[in-house]
């Protein structure tokens, strides 16, 4: 039952909010959707701790403590972010960048955004999940172009073009997934649903899955924004609106890696070998490398923490790669950890640079002297992504370095040598900002920065305490995906 | 947590988990006592003191009592934070609280001028620091041990870019925390080798593990540089001249005498404790790195100007020398001869407790003079033992003391350490019988450096005239100041008066770690390692006929000559124009050490030409290591990174074939 | 015991007295070798009386240190002659400092030698003192590596007892010594401020560098200096003596052998102070840049030494 | 034993799509190449209807239609209009020469052949040897992308895509699921949609369609 207001209510709040249009509290409906879509969210998660995992509309809906955690991570930063984009927004309506029915479709688009991913996680049907994300991009497109700015537009167009041409190779594995499936279930609905195919997926044909493996990952794994195919991402980051590069990064990125990872299973299933975990490896290890290299030339905020999330992605995609108990465990944790790290940072960020009144790092200088709560919001976000105790991006890199150290040494000093540039690029750009001197102004409303340091709370709190049953899911999940 | 930490726990352990939640509260209420700094200076820093000396007193307990663990509520689901206090622990425990009281008694005066605001930020920062240390030496699995670690990292990043509007500061916090990160990330590594698999990271099950002579020295490789880039270690030592003069001198002092120790302790945990097996060539290679660091250090530490950066060297090289002394330890102990080890693992412990207090009282003593004249640079001050006499008396006793002359406490673990070099005969590997000479000679010779840096740091600041007229208005350090500096220096003096004292409590250290313990051969006031006819030394006899003749001398010269004494101006060599200007400047007296050891150095010189018409002069020995070493590595990063650009140039047909090419090959890669 | 004791302070308090007369001994030779006529061999006494005599002189910014410092320095030769075995070697003070403590002393001493001349901040105390530790700093680790290739020989750093085992007992030929005479020499001949290194009767700058320490000291204070200068260079031959040619040191506890004792000693100083002073005359004073090499030359041997006996002699 | 002719002429219609793709690749003028895609819909329908035909699968016959309305009239029209209105129909010299693209295009559908090889011995669906035909056609559209310097004629190779997509999923596999194609009709429809959208402001804002405006987001 839950499921369905969870998708209901952002569905319907998108059609509602095209309808109500930018009139007074557009925005507080906004946050009054998402926080009605986030108790629903809640709902389910106690329905799933209660319950365990539940087919819900006779099969078309599967939620295992897998997806739950993701879907409540979605709502939760969903929520977040459309508090943290109330001022946000009205700033930048001050500053004269964007009018009335340019706000009207950011509303709409947002909660219809939302749904799809909701969407995407929620449902059992391969050919769902697909149609889902390729509606998260189309949602998300006019969104990156919302400032008709030439760079924007051009930012939206790769991300147009390069997504939708990995979703197109995407659907072409769904469908050769479907072509093996249909020989042992046979053809119909049936044959796509993602826990029908795990329960034969020993039965399925080795050469087709791999086949169809090797197109559902660079498809997803386009969206995921793994080296090569990272491309469109740090356009569609940095040129956005700062809420729809937080969800971007802190969500998108995060249900693309589901989808793949839900293949993944199938794929391991049926080859028996790790093909698919090296191939993961491979993707994940390129991708942390290239990005650390590609921060240390950065200038503009935003771009350079969007690389960063590429980095953060390969090396979740690494972790989920190596496989076992610990690495499946500690790619959730580094998942939930990123998601609620960087969409804090990039609130942060949105302020300061409404501050500087502009991305490049140079022209952003001695936050803490005028703004101390965004300097240190940005200050203790750099430092908790870059792993740094007691925050919990730690942690999760902490069981990954080690187990990667234990069992794939020759990966190591790949990972040492991107952390270690990573680090030195990114905080030796942010010290300069949150420090020194400064004579940026005031802001005209007072930014929001509760979802900051909220975020930042937890994933501290995470860092020094997992609660119990958190865990719990952690660890099925992880055992799900084959620990 | 009530219900694993009772009211009045019994378990040290649990006490000194207590001092840390207590110095945890103290942080964070400090950032309640914003409004009132007097509060902060004159309540929060004294009662933070208060937490050192239990924290000495638990370590202290630590020594005699047997291990006692707890298993904290917190930490990750499968791995909560153990906590273990064991002799080791104990001993550096002792070590951080003891050296900790004075430095935070000194701190609560030193701070009383600061903002609110900043103070208050700093005292949250300063607890942290603490606090981070001490979980540092409690913990017993390799989370808590991490967390603990980046925590102290941390924090005392944030204490040395307290001033962050200089950028040079900035720059230099950055350099430090940059490399303290990579150190970590390889400390990373040698736990993800140590592991038992299946995400068990406790150290006993650590212990347990069976390894190959090739992980084990992985392992090692790994822990050397991880540690060693947190103590200092040639070549990672960068970062260590340029933090410690950052930070506000109660922090150096900290960062100085105290946390370079956690390294050594972390180090001494992972190869004579966690690791169950240890190679000989390990010794050799810290051997060797300990001797160039130490040579390194106090070379370098002869031609700095700015006094702190002096010290900042001076650490360097006694870190060289315990490092070395860690070498030899293990290299005595990988070949059977368990005394010897016994006997440089005491002088490397000594070595490391002296360091704490003298290396203190040091860099206190440079606050005191930074307060009272607001000036860095030696070629600025002198002749203020006039206007400061306590300050400059008890950091005479510091400077006398790291010079390692008798009978002060650096004197002890030099001797020891010299000792073991003459016990050395022997070994089966022939091939040390040829190194032993020459580290022992290094080793003096270091030594003997120590004095040269130690008079020129003392008379150039302390002695002579004033080079600068408004030294004359430089006031002596406030009563709280004193205090910590008599403090540090009675520790300089007792340590060294009654070693044998000392090496008593070390003894279950060194039990513990190389199952051997050094038996003294004399008696309470007479330290005799091995054998009294082979070797002894009693500091109070020494000390009390010095004093004596000193005395006798003194009453018979005033008996039967009187004494009068008349004042005149300084012999002037018949030239009548000398002022103070024309002492010795700091480079100056560094001078004939750069000539000679040039070959280290990138000098940079700026001289005059006879005409100019204000001519002035300047001379500065930068490390070369940094030319030759780090600045390489920045360029090949930035190549790469430049080619990585290369990649990202703007149009969309080529990402398309990025997709594309990466789609052929894996289809290819995967149905060959 | 108590005759330990009685000879500890006996041995002492002669190398006090005796000490001002070997200087005055080394001067007269010197005198002769230059063909100059020489003063009377107790002109250091007169000089010391003289000075004790005299008001003291002090700068107006001199420092409490400044005062303090002679004492120490006397006090610390004292008790460095006190651990050096002259005449016989049951020392009851010399387990407190074995030859390790002694190099600490003497670095004591000269350390508060260089401070005291610091304290002034007259432009020649200071560099003074910078040639001071620039010598020291290579003297000071070779002392310790002679001394360690005697101690290697005789398996300890007690005076006594290395004086014990190499005379005392069957000879043997250590070829270790030798590297370790030479360099001992060396060492001493710049430790004491003598040519080729220093020159102690030149007043001029560019040379000097322990009178330019000791230049603003005057009366008692200079007495003190100057007496604890000509201790060191008694401790010093002594030494020399004890380490390459200990016989005729009376073992523990046979006062018989005392006066010959008594008699050696005052003959090998005799011996060692001419030959001091014939060095001296032959040698020219090196320039100060060449001080390190010198030096340096010594520090080399005496690690050579060391080498030798751990690979020819263990 | 010979094949049903129905399923000769659905091989046939492979072939003839394969063929109308290369036709696409080597199409300079942006009229044709929207032209051609209506011939590759209308094609696709065809054997979508043969096939639904042949295997009784009724749900095919909606797909069919839909391909009808959406790629062969809706679309072609729209995009008529889009050129008309724009006035982008002008010739256009791809990236790579056009035999280059014509040699690169063959040796992609022989390696799509060799690829789908073995996938074909073991299909069940009578009309298994097209799914090489279909893979190498996706590839095809993917070349064309590559090539094209234009905003529109990467749009069509886009949708040129979507119907070797398309033709996988009916011939090969007798189509998906009746909501998942519906799912995939609606996902192109709307993405046309915001195609066209874009393509106005991409106009607006460059005056013109030409790719090489943008191309200012990079690494310095």
């Amino acid at each position: 039952m839950e499921i369905f207001w969870l998708l209901g209510i952002p569905l319907s709040g998108g059609i509602f909010l095209a309808l109500w249009g930018c009139r007074k509290h557009a925005p507080e409906i906004n946050a009054l959707f998402s926080f009605l879509t986030l108790l629903a969210a809640a709902l389910l998660t106690h329905r799933i701790i209660e319950q365990g995992p539940m087919m819900v509309g006779d099969g078309w809906f599967f939620i295992d403590s897998f997806n739950v955690f993701l879907v409540a991570l979605t709502a939760l930063v969903a929520f977040t972010t459309a508090l943290f984009s109330r001022p946000y927004m009205r700033i930048e309506e001050e500053h004269g960048r964007l009018n009335d029915q340019r706000l009207r479709l950011y509303h709409a688009s947002y909660q219809i955004f939302i749904a799809a991913m909701l969407l995407a996680l929620t449902t059992n049907n391969m050919g769902i999940l697909w149609v889902a994300m390729e509606a998260a991009t189309l949602a998300t497109v006019l969104l990156v172009s919302l400032y008709r700015t030439p760079a924007s537009l051009e930012a939206a167009w790769k991300y147009f073009i390069l997504c939708g041409v990995g979703i197109a190779l995407a659907l072409f594995g769904t469908i050769l997934l479907y072509f093996a499936a249909e020989k042992i279930l046979g053809s119909g609905g049936t044959a796509l649903l993602w826990t029908h195919l795990n329960g034969v997926k020993a039965q399925l044909e080795p050469t087709v899955l791999s086949l169809a493996f090797v197109f559902l990952l660079v498809g997803y794994g386009t969206k995921v924004g793994l080296a090569p195919l990272h491309s469109w991402l740090p356009d569609a980051h940095a040129e956005g609106p700062t809420p729809v590069s937080a969800v971007l990064s802190g969500l998108l990125l995060n249900v693309a890696l589901y989808a793949v990872m839900r293949s993944k299973v199938l794929v391991d299933g049926a080859l028996g070998n790790d093909m698919a975990g090296n191939l993961m490896m491979g993707f994940g290890l390129l991708s942390v490398v290239l990005a650390a290299f590609l921060i240390k030339r950065q200038t503009d905020v935003k771009r350079m923490f969007a690389y960063s999330s590429i980095e953060h992605m390969g090396l979740i995609t690494f972790a989920f790669g190596m496989g076992g108990a610990v690495a499946n465990f500690a790619a959730l944790l580094h998942m939930t950890m990123h998601s609620l790290t960087k969409s804090a940072i990039f609130f942060a960020v949105g302020h300061a640079t409404q501050k500087a009144g502009t991305q490049l790092m140079d022209g952003i200088r001695g936050l803490i002297r005028t703004n101390p709560t965004i300097g240190w919001g940005l200050m203790l976000g750099t430092i908790a992504i870059l792993g740094m105790p007691p925050f919990g991006v730690f942690a999760s890199e902490f069981l990954i370095i080690t187990t990667a150290m234990h069992e794939h040494p020759w990966a190591t000093p790949f990972l040492l040598l991107a952390l270690g540039v990573a680090f030195a690029s990114i905080f030796g750009k942010v010290q300069p900002m949150v420090f020194g001197e400064t004579e940026l102004p005031k802001l005209p409303y007072q930014p929001a920065l509760a979802p900051v340091f909220m975020h930042l709370g937890l994933v501290l709190m995470l860092g020094l305490f997992i609660p119990p049953y958190l865990a719990a899911w952690y660890r099925q999940a992880a055992h799900l995906l084959g620990g | 947590m009530m219900e694993t930490l009772p009211l009045l726990p019994p378990d040290p352990v649990q006490w000194a988990w207590g001092v840390v939640l207590f110095w945890l509260a103290l942080g964070f209420t400090a950032l309640l006592l914003q409004g009132s700094p007097r509060l902060l200076s004159r309540l929060v820093f004294p009662l933070g003191a208060l937490g050192a000396l239990a924290i000495a007193g638990v370590g202290a307990a630590g020594l005699t009592l047997p291990i006692s663990s707890i298993v904290l509520p917190i930490g990750l689901p499968d791995l909560p934070f153990h906590l273990r206090l064991d002799a080791l622990s104990g001993f550096f425990m002792l070590l951080l609280g003891g050296a900790a009281f004075g430095i935070t008694v000194y701190a609560s005066g030193y701070f009383r001028s600061m903002a609110a605001g900043p103070l208050a930020l700093l005292a949250l920062w300063y607890h942290l620091f603490l606090a981070g240390m001490v979980m540092v030496l409690l913990a017993d699995d390799a989370y808590a041990f991490m967390v603990a670690w980046e925590v102290m990292a941390l924090s005392s990043y944030f204490l040395v870019t307290t001033d962050h509007k200089i950028p040079e500061i900035r720059s230099a916090g950055f350099l430090y925390l940059l490399i303290a990160h990579v150190g970590a990330v390889s400390l990373l590594l040698t736990f993800g080798v140590l592991q038992g698999g299946h995400g068990d990271y406790t150290f006993d099950t650590m212990r347990l593990a069976e390894m190959t002579p090739f992980w084990a020295s992985v392992v090692y490789l790994l822990a050397l540089f991880g540690f060693g880039a947190k103590a200092g270690l040639v070549p990672m030592h960068v970062w260590l001249p340029e933090a410690h003069p950052a930070a506000p001198s109660p922090v150096s002092a900290l960062m100085s005498g105290v946390m370079l120790k956690t390294a050594i302790y972390g180090l001494l945990r992972v190869t004579f404790d966690l690791l169950n097996i240890q190679i000989g060539w390990w010794g050799t290679l810290a051997l060797a790195l300990g001797l160039i660091t130490a040579l390194y250090g106090v070379i370098f530490a002869a031609v700095q100007s700015d006094m702190k950066r002096l010290l900042a060297w001076s650490s360097i090289e006694n870190i060289g020398v315990i490092i070395a002394a860690f070498g030899l330890t293990l290299i005595f102990y990988t070949d059977g001869k368990g005394a010897l080890a016994a006997l440089t693992l005491t002088a490397l412990l000594y070595h490391a407790l002296n360091h704490a207090f003298f290396k203190g009282l040091l860099f206190v003593g440079t606050g005191s003079v930074l307060h009272a004249t607001g000036v860095r640079h030696m070629g600025h001050l002198g002749g203020l033992m006039r206007f400061m006499p306590w300050t400059a008396w008890l950091t005479l006793i510091g400077a006398l003391a790291i010079a390692g002359l008798p009978p002060l406490n650096g004197f002890v673990s030099e001797w020891l350490l010299l000792q073991a070099f003459l016990l050395t005969p022997g070994l089966t590997q022939p091939y040390l019988n040829t190194v032993i000479p020459v580290a022992a000679a290094t080793v003096a010779l270091a030594a003997a450096l120590a004095a040269y840096v130690m008079v020129k740091f003392f008379g150039v600041v302390f002695l002579g005239q004033p080079r600068d007229p408004a030294l004359h208005e430089a006031h002596e350090a406030g009563w709280a100041e004193r205090l910590g500096m008599l403090w540090l220096a009675a520790g300089c003096v007792l340590l060294g008066l009654f070693p044998a004292q000392v090496i008593d409590w070390l003894t279950p250290v060194v039990r513990l770690l190389v199952n051997q313990t050094l038996v003294n051969d004399g008696n309470w006031l007479m330290l005799a390692p091995v054998s009294a006819e082979r070797a002894s030394y009693a500091p109070l006899i020494f000390l009390v006929v010095v004093v004596g003749v000193l005395l006798l001398t003194f009453l018979w010269v005033r008996r039967v000559y009187h004494g009068r004494v008349r004042r005149s101006d300084p012999w002037d060599c018949g030239y009548p124009e000398q002022d103070a200007r024309m002492q010795d400047s700091a480079e100056g007296f560094g001078q004939p050490i750069r000539q000679i050891f040039e070959v280290f150095m990138k000098v940079e010189r700026e001289t005059p030409d006879p005409f100019d018409r204000n001519p002035r002069y300047r001379g500065a020995s930068l490390d070369k290591l940094w030319f030759i070493l780090y600045e390489p590595i920045a360029r090949v990063t930035d190549w790469l990174s430049q080619q990585a650009g290369r990649l990202q140039h703007g149009r969309i047909q080529w990402y398309l074939i990025y997709s594309f090419a990466t789609l052929i090959f894996l289809l290819i890669f995967t149905t060959r | 015991m108590s005759t330990g004791i009685l000879l500890q302070l006996a041995q002492t308090l002669l190398a006090i007295l005796l000490a001002p007369l070997l200087m005055g001994w080394v001067n007269q030779c010197r005198a002769w070798l230059q063909g100059r006529s020489a003063p009377p061999i107790t002109q250091p006494y007169r000089t010391l009386r003289k000075l004790f005599h005299k008001d003291a002189v002090i700068a107006h910014n001199a420092s409490p240190l400044f005062r303090f410092a002679p004492y120490m320095i006397f006090a610390c030769m004292a008790l460095a002659a006190g651990i050096v075995p002259t005449l016989a070697n049951d020392l009851p003070f010399s387990p407190a400092a074995d030859v390790i403590a002694l190099v600490g002393i003497f670095a004591l001493a000269r350390v508060f030698l260089a401070l005291a001349a610091m304290d002034i901040g007259s432009s020649f105390g200071t560099l003074g003192a910078r040639r001071e530790m620039l010598v020291s700093f290579l003297a000071e680790p070779a002392l310790l590596m002679v001394f360690f290739t005697a101690s290697l020989i005789s398996h300890s750093t007690e005076l006594p007892i290395i004086v014990q085992t190499l005379a005392h007992r069957e000879f043997a030929i250590y070829p270790s010594l030798a590297f370790a005479a030479v360099a001992f020499w060396m060492i001493s001949v710049a430790e004491n401020a003598r040519i080729p290194v220093d020159n102690p009767t030149t007043h001029l700058e560019l040379t000097m560098i322990h009178e330019a320490m000791i230049l603003e000291y005057s009366a008692r204070h200079l007495a003190l200096i100057e007496w604890a200068v000509a201790l060191k260079l008694f401790t010093y031959s002594a030494l020399g003596i004890a380490l390459f040619l200990p016989w005729g040191i009376a073992a523990q506890g046979d006062i018989a052998a005392l006066p010959l004792a008594l008699v050696a000693m005052v003959a090998k100083l005799a011996i060692g102070g001419a030959a001091l002073s014939f060095l001296e005359a032959i040698s020219a004073k090196v320039r100060l840049f060449r001080a390190p090499e010198f030096l340096g030359t010594a520090f080399l041997l005496a690690v050579l030494g060391m080498l030798i006996h751990f690979l020819l002699e263990v | 034993m010979a094949l049903a002719y129905h399923l000769q002429i659905v091989n046939l219609l492979a072939a003839l799509l394969l063929l109308i793709s290369f036709a696409m690749l080597s199409q300079r003028r942006v009229v044709g190449l929207v032209t051609l895609f209506a011939w590759q819909g209308a094609a696709l329908a065809l054997s979508t209807a043969i096939v639904a035909w042949s295997t009784g699968q009724h749900h095919l016959y909606y797909s069919a239609a839909m391909t009808l309305g959406l790629k062969v009239i809706a679309m072609p029209w729209y995009f008529y209009r889009l050129v008309k209105k724009l006035d982008v129909n002008r010739v256009v010299e791809p990236m790579i020469n056009i035999p280059t693209t014509m040699l690169i295009g063959i040796v992609l559908v022989i390696f799509s052949f060799n690829l789908a090889l073995p996938i074909s011995e073991m299909s069940g669906t009578v009309t298994r040897s097209t799914l090489g035909i279909a893979m190498a056609i996706v590839l095809l559209a993917f070349l064309m992308m590559i090539t094209r310097t234009k905003a529109i004629p990467q749009v069509i190779g886009f949708l040129a895509m979507e119907n070797g997509l398309f033709f996988a999923a009916t011939s090969a596999t007798y189509g998906m699921p009746l909501v998942v194609e519906l799912g995939v009709a609606l996902d192109v429809l709307v993405g046309v949609f915001v195609l066209g959208i874009f393509i106005f402001q991409i106009r607006e804002t460059f005056d013109s369609l030409d790719l090489k405006h943008m191309e200012k987001l990079k690494e310095k």
